[in-house]
């Protein structure tokens, strides 16, 4: 080892084993099977199970405790049509979360949205299709003031929304002059604002189309968010934002899109709201933040993004609707309740997180 | 080729008196850098001398406050590794760029997806997993990566050297101009490694220029071209391994020997 | 009990509706009918009583008793259970319309306003004309009581209304400004620094309920002017009629919110047994429970009770 | 390069040069100086600098625009007074996320801990000392519990305190039956629980212990974090959890550690909570925990952990109240004022933001 | 020393039928070790072969799901890599395990800080920071990392390769029984890496012992008194680099010969 090499030369001496060798490299087998480890298989590739079976368990523990009170096609088809707002807000904070952001805003952005929606047909004549469309415009319009300040101003998304959330709730009281448009005059005048709150007859039991376009919207989403690109994309941006921007990710544009769809689905939401509470009323939604960010993480998806099904936010708000009517036909009084939502909650991450664990 | 011959040939690749300042810390200091056609080209110094930082402005990962790139002779400016992408620069970085909990085939397809054929492509936008899935398979085949047992596995779930083995892989599969590793065989093995060593003279011989950083000098001398020594934030000197040994090249990276005369940059 | 009853209230953490609980609880027990409670979250949140009004039906209760905290919006859910025969008793608030309900146990909210409002001008005399007023209101969201009470006041001081259906755009100078309280003590000693901020000459101050009052007093007490500032308020609660007697609020309008509740489930009862539905009070589109001026400063044109009286009266 | 190594050996032959050559690696020069640089040297180096900045601003601004009546003592000192409580709750707010937690039930551990203090006087009949004595211990409970399903069962912090919000305010109304333990009986029977509102005179101005307890809390929780062991492995627990642990951190004690002490300090805040309003009221400190997140994200503490600095708080604290205040003065109405504060969330952490990449 | 020598002497630190399990991966497979006074182990095996799973078994970062671990020949159960350090062994991590936003000295004195003398210390629990800045600062020194312009510079704002030498120097001057380090020149310079294989060799001349994982041949056979070789999640065997060569090392970790009969695991 003495000699200095001058040219260019081969693999060092040492190597010539390597084409010799198995090729096969550290492979190790699987000493153990059978049917638990499937079940932790299929738990691990597929996470919206785990809301799911939650689900299933206690839509047969309030079964057991209440007989047909709960078992009643009306008590069910309640329970979808009381989570409707909720699981449609749910549905577009989930994306948001999913790029490790939160939206505060939801709430607020849903309520403006009705709010236009009402005003623009009662107080400036125009027609019910305008003044929808104009809602919808002015939720993905807050939506992309959001997106814009997270995605160009690089301000961490909770304290963009927290501020949009109080700004858009502020516009909302003061637009509105805080005035209820009724559930009659709408009813005469513009009854396509009550569009979502018409029932139809699917197989027997009778469900609002609110309803149906909460499940409808969640089934999309989980296409596009599974099956495109950009659902990818979303993904990506909320595993590792750098990792996906030197990957050739669009980080900003999948932001943005993702802020104006959630804004969007939030107008739609406030559009579905005048269905189901029949009125335009802007002191609705105060709560759409909290009960949307509760079902997405009962659901499953990772607050610091990257993780988890939108399929699973459906399940998260359909537990909570479970429980919240279960228990209040068990005659548990109100802050009882929320005494049992709470532990709920808790109960339900740590039963996921358990068996996430043992079935690494 | 001789240094003459090279210098007679439009660089393909070409930066000139880059700057790039962190605040104080000056990390590009009017740093240049040529890559010629079918070349490669390895790119050695210390820690810190600012070679990821170099390759960084070439791939479009860093804005250069000052200086110019030029691609094919023309003036270009990447605002994004994706512009660089564009251009038909694929760059394996220090830190992988990898998404953990996205399966191997995603990151391989990372913002370049393909699409089902027809109205499930074009209308619905769905993406062809079988056809990703298969030339994911293919590329890693040729790398030689064949205990990646399902190639829907996600990426937090493969060891250090698997991982760059992929990385590797997804650059060497789309580059169609230049091809840029910064330290590809920093956490490989030396089967891995030498896998890696003979995909890029493999790329090499499909006629694609390679930029190549690297500490190991052994590697380096075996495969490289030309040796572009960097030194506190600039290019000290190029110098060619048929005419310098391992310990001169050492010497110039660490500034124990004065850059020869002539070839200076 | 083989009868049901439900109660939904806007929130169950003020004392006025917890009291209302109370009350139609032991009539419930009393008559035997099992009273399941509701409420929502915060004020204004009525998804949540919409809700409610779906599990009663649900539940298959015989009646409801309601105060809403959007009196138009909960018409519909209202009606839904009207439609499944049960009976809806609004409380404490009119639905709008009135007969959206079948029957309404109210206090009149306005009425109340007035009373403590013609109070302050009559107390305050001559220096009515340039007293300065600060308004403690509820929220930003301007429920219906907050300004049906706000603006019964300004009416009853004399002072020019805007829209009655909202608060804030009066032109008198003598409105110092509207600030909002949450209705409790906190909010209500920020929002009196607030507007003492503003003109520390204040000298009168409404405010929405008894204990946004109790932090309106802290406040002038902290800068040594809790003896020349008249404070009025509204509810009957009995802490609040104890700090009337205690001077620290001037008067306060009660009201009957265990009258409301009781009334309510005798109704029920009875519409359960007989059939009937409750009469309103001759004259008015409701049944009204009343409302009574307490204070220990009578003064001539106003009807008032005294808090001996207005003891006997409260409701906790 | 042909001869096989059978002996350990030395250095290889290319690296003889290491020895001769300088032994300083690439230091590179810095072109620029002066006083701006120093500015941004400074600002990088004490990141709460900057909120003091934006406070300091803020006051000039409505000196400017309000002359003595923002300028006065009456004023200034209001100032501080509203912003007490939150400024206290903040503090513990910020401690939990330098950990990269966050906790959304200081505002009912607050109350419930005030509630504790005044129902063990007034409806046990306890010595004042041993109610607040029992107040402090509920609060410090409550935070352990957060503590132990955050470290030990290893539920996302979000998680464990918005149920524990839920379950701890219901707690408290079910516990109080809702029932305000009015001022005058307070300070006649026990005024000690009133004591954080008693005023003192330092130099002049006059003060209420609660200010002062604030004002010391913050100093001694920056001397905690900076100076002690303690505190420095609060920031790397924040920083990278993984890394902590591996490096000697004890992580779990840590957490705990840091909830418990949020828990305690809440109960303070309960504490000062009845000095300030002079009764016990179990329907105070609603917004406390969005307030509180507020302040601690203008005072530039990462939602992320590890950077930031509590006085950084105090200082977004300040923020909002001169704001709050100066808006009112200004005239602007409630819901205006609403409306502002949203943008001035904004603004301010834009502020910080821009200031921040400037001054890298 | 010889084979005979060796293993006549009482390990310090000997590790018996490791298994750990990550769900269906295993990534050790009932693997030994031994570790005598006064050696450099070199530790080798292919990517993904289970080597940082195995150190961190011994360093309390990973608990074993089954097997045992000796010191001085009494068993000893870590449950955190805090029992590790007490007991005196000294990690560095593949991955580091440094706090970014930290300073230099911060990262070096983690869980071992020092605090004043008197009331401060004692009742204030003040931090000794000089003396804390000055202990980091000669560590740093030892090592050549003299291009460290701050000591209290955040450890994010260093090169890869300064950080992995600050954690280098940490582990060196902590260690009182064991040092153990995993790929501790990965990505480091040719300079820096020398630097810390002299390192490596001064810790040993103090007479501490330590394991090294390393994919660097050259380096291995430069520094180890013995290597083992780690293969499919357990020790193949065990030589001494003066009794095989590197081609034999590498053929046996790639399992292109099989271990020499009687030194086999
Ligand atoms: N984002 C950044 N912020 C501040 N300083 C930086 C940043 N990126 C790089 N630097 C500094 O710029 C200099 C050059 O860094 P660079 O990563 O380019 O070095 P390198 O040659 O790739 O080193 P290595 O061989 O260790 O990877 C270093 O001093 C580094 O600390
Ligand atoms: N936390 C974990 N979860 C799941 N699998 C793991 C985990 N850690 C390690 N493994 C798996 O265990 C095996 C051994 O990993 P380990 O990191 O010990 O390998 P290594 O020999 O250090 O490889 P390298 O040389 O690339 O660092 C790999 O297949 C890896 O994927
Ligand atoms: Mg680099
Ligand atoms: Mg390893």
């Amino acid at each position: 080892m003495t000699s200095d090499t001058k040219t260019a030369n081969g693999p060092a001496d040492y190597e010539s084993a390597l084409t010799s060798g198995p090729q096969a490299v550290a492979a190790f087998d699987d000493h153990r099977h059978g049917w638990g480890q499937k079940i932790q298989h299929t738990l691990h590739q597929t996470p919206s199970l785990v809301p799911l079976i939650v689900l299933v368990l206690s839509v047969i523990v309030f079964g057991l405790l209440l007989g047909t009170k709960f078992f009643s096609p009306f008590a069910l088809t309640l329970i979808l049509q009381q989570v409707q707002i909720v699981g449609i807000v749910a549905a577009a904070q989930s994306v948001v979360i999913l790029t490790a952001g939160i939206d505060l805003s939801v709430g607020a952005i849903m309520v403006l949205s009705s709010v236009v929606m009402g005003q623009f047909t009662f107080r400036y004549g125009l027609p019910a299709e305008l003044a929808i469309g104009a809602g919808l415009i002015c939720g993905t319009l807050c939506g992309y003031l959001n997106g814009f300040l997270v995605a160009f101003v690089k301000l961490p998304p909770f304290i963009v929304t927290l501020g949009m959330w109080q700004i858009v709730l502020a516009t909302n009281f003061l637009y509105s002059a805080n005035e209820t448009i009724r559930s009659q005059d709408i009813a005469e005048h513009a009854p396509l604002l009550q569009f979502f709150g018409s029932k139809v007859n699917v197989g027997g039991a009778i469900f609002t189309y609110g309803v149906i376009f909460m499940v409808v919207l969640v089934l999309v989403l989980a296409y596009a968010l599974r099956q495109t690109a950009w659902g990818r994309h979303v993904y990506a941006v909320g595993d590792d934002p750098e990792a996906a921007k030197l990957s050739g990710v669009q980080v900003k544009k999948v932001l943005i899109s993702v802020y104006m769809l959630s804004g969007l689905i939030c107008a739609f939401a406030g559009w579905a709201m005048i269905g189901r509470i029949g009125s335009v009323s802007p002191t609705t939604g105060q709560l759409a933040n909290i009960e949307s960010i509760t079902a997405v993480v009962i659901g499953g998806i990772s607050l610091f993004g990257g993780r988890g099904s939108v399929l699973g936010t459906l399940f998260g708000a359909l537990i909570v609707g479970v429980f919240t009517l279960g228990l209040r036909l068990l005659g548990a009084d109100a802050q009882w309740t929320y005494l049992l939502i709470g532990l709920l909650i808790i109960a339900a991450v740590a039963v996921d997180q358990w068996i996430r664990k043992v079935s690494v | 080729m001789d240094q003459k011959g090279v210098s007679l040939m439009e660089p393909v690749l070409r930066a000139r008196k880059l700057v790039k300042r962190y605040g104080r810390v000056v990390a590009m200091d009017r740093a240049d850098l040529e890559l010629f056609p079918g070349e490669i080209l390895a790119v050695i110094g210390d820690n810190g001398a600012g070679k990821s930082t170099l390759i960084k402005a070439l791939s479009g990962a860093v804005i250069p406050d000052e200086g110019e790139i030029l691609l094919d002779g023309k003036p270009v400016q990447f605002t994004s590794p994706i512009d660089a992408r564009g251009a038909g620069i694929e760059t394996v970085y220090q830190t992988l760029a990898m998404s953990p909990a996205l399966s191997i085939t995603d990151n391989m397809f990372m913002g370049r997806e393909l699409r089902k054929p027809g109205f499930r492509g074009k209308w619905l936008r769905q993406l062809d997993r079988k056809k990703m899935e298969e030339v994911a398979r293919d590329k890693l085949n040729e790398l030689g990566l064949l205990t990646i047992q399902n190639i829907n596995q996600a990426v937090e779930t493969l060891s250090g050297g698997q991982r760059q083995g992929v990385a590797v892989a997804r650059a060497a599969a789309f580059g169609s101009k230049v091809v840029i590793m910064d330290e590809p065989t920093a956490a490989l093995g030396v089967k891995e490694s030498r896998r890696v060593l003979e995909l890029i003279k493999e790329v090499r011989s499909r006629g694609m220029p390679i930029v190549l950083i690297s500490h190991n000098m052994p590697h380096v001398f075996e495969v490289a071209d030309r040796i572009h020594i960097h030194r506190l934030g600039q290019r000290a000197c190029v110098i060619k391994p048929s005419d310098f040994s391992m310990s001169d090249a050492v010497a110039i990276m660490t500034g124990a020997m004065d850059p020869p005369e002539g070839i200076a940059a | 009990a083989d009868m049901s009853a439900c109660l939904i209230t806007k929130t169950d953490t003020n004392p006025f509706f917890v009291k209302m609980k109370e009350g139609a609880t032991a009539k419930a027990e009393e008559l035997g009918i099992e009273l399941k409670s509701f409420a929502g979250k915060v004020d204004g949140d009525h998804e949540t009583q919409v809700a409610a009004i779906e599990t009663c039906i649900a539940d298959g209760a015989k009646g409801i008793l309601l105060t809403a905290s959007d009196t138009s919006s909960i018409v519909p859910a209202v009606k839904q259970a009207r439609d499944k025969g049960i009976l809806v008793i609004a409380l404490d608030t009119p639905l709008s319309p009135v007969d959206a309900a079948d029957a309404t146990f109210a206090t009149d909210n306005f009425k109340a306003g007035e009373l403590i409002g013609q109070w302050a001008a009559a107390t305050l005399g001559d220096q009515a004309a340039d007293a300065k007023i600060a308004m403690l209101d509820l929220a930003i969201s301007q429920p219906t009581v907050g300004v049906l009470r706000d603006q019964g006041f300004l009416q009853g001081f004399g002072i020019e209304l805007g829209d009655p259906n909202k608060w804030g755009d009066e032109t008198d100078p003598r409105v110092v400004g509207h600030d909002v309280t949450q209705g409790n003590e906190e909010g209500g000693r920020r929002a009196m620094e607030n507007l003492l901020a503003q003109d520390p000459m204040i000298n009168v101050v409404y405010t929405i309920n008894e204990p946004a009052a109790a932090g309106a007093y802290e406040a002038l007490k902290g800068i040594g002017r809790e003896n020349d500032v008249l404070i009025v308020s509204v509810d009957g609660g009995c802490p609040g009629v104890q700090n009337v007697k205690d001077g620290v609020i001037g008067a306060t309008s009660q009201q009957y919110p265990l009258l409301m509740a009781s009334k309510g489930i005798e109704a029920i009862k009875a519409w359960a047994d007989t059939g009937e539905k409750p009469e309103p009070t001759p004259g008015k589109d409701f049944f009204d429970t009343g409302v009574a001026l307490v204070t220990d400063k009578p003064v001539d044109g106003v009807e008032s009770i005294d808090t001996a009286e207005g003891t006997d009266l409260c409701w906790g």
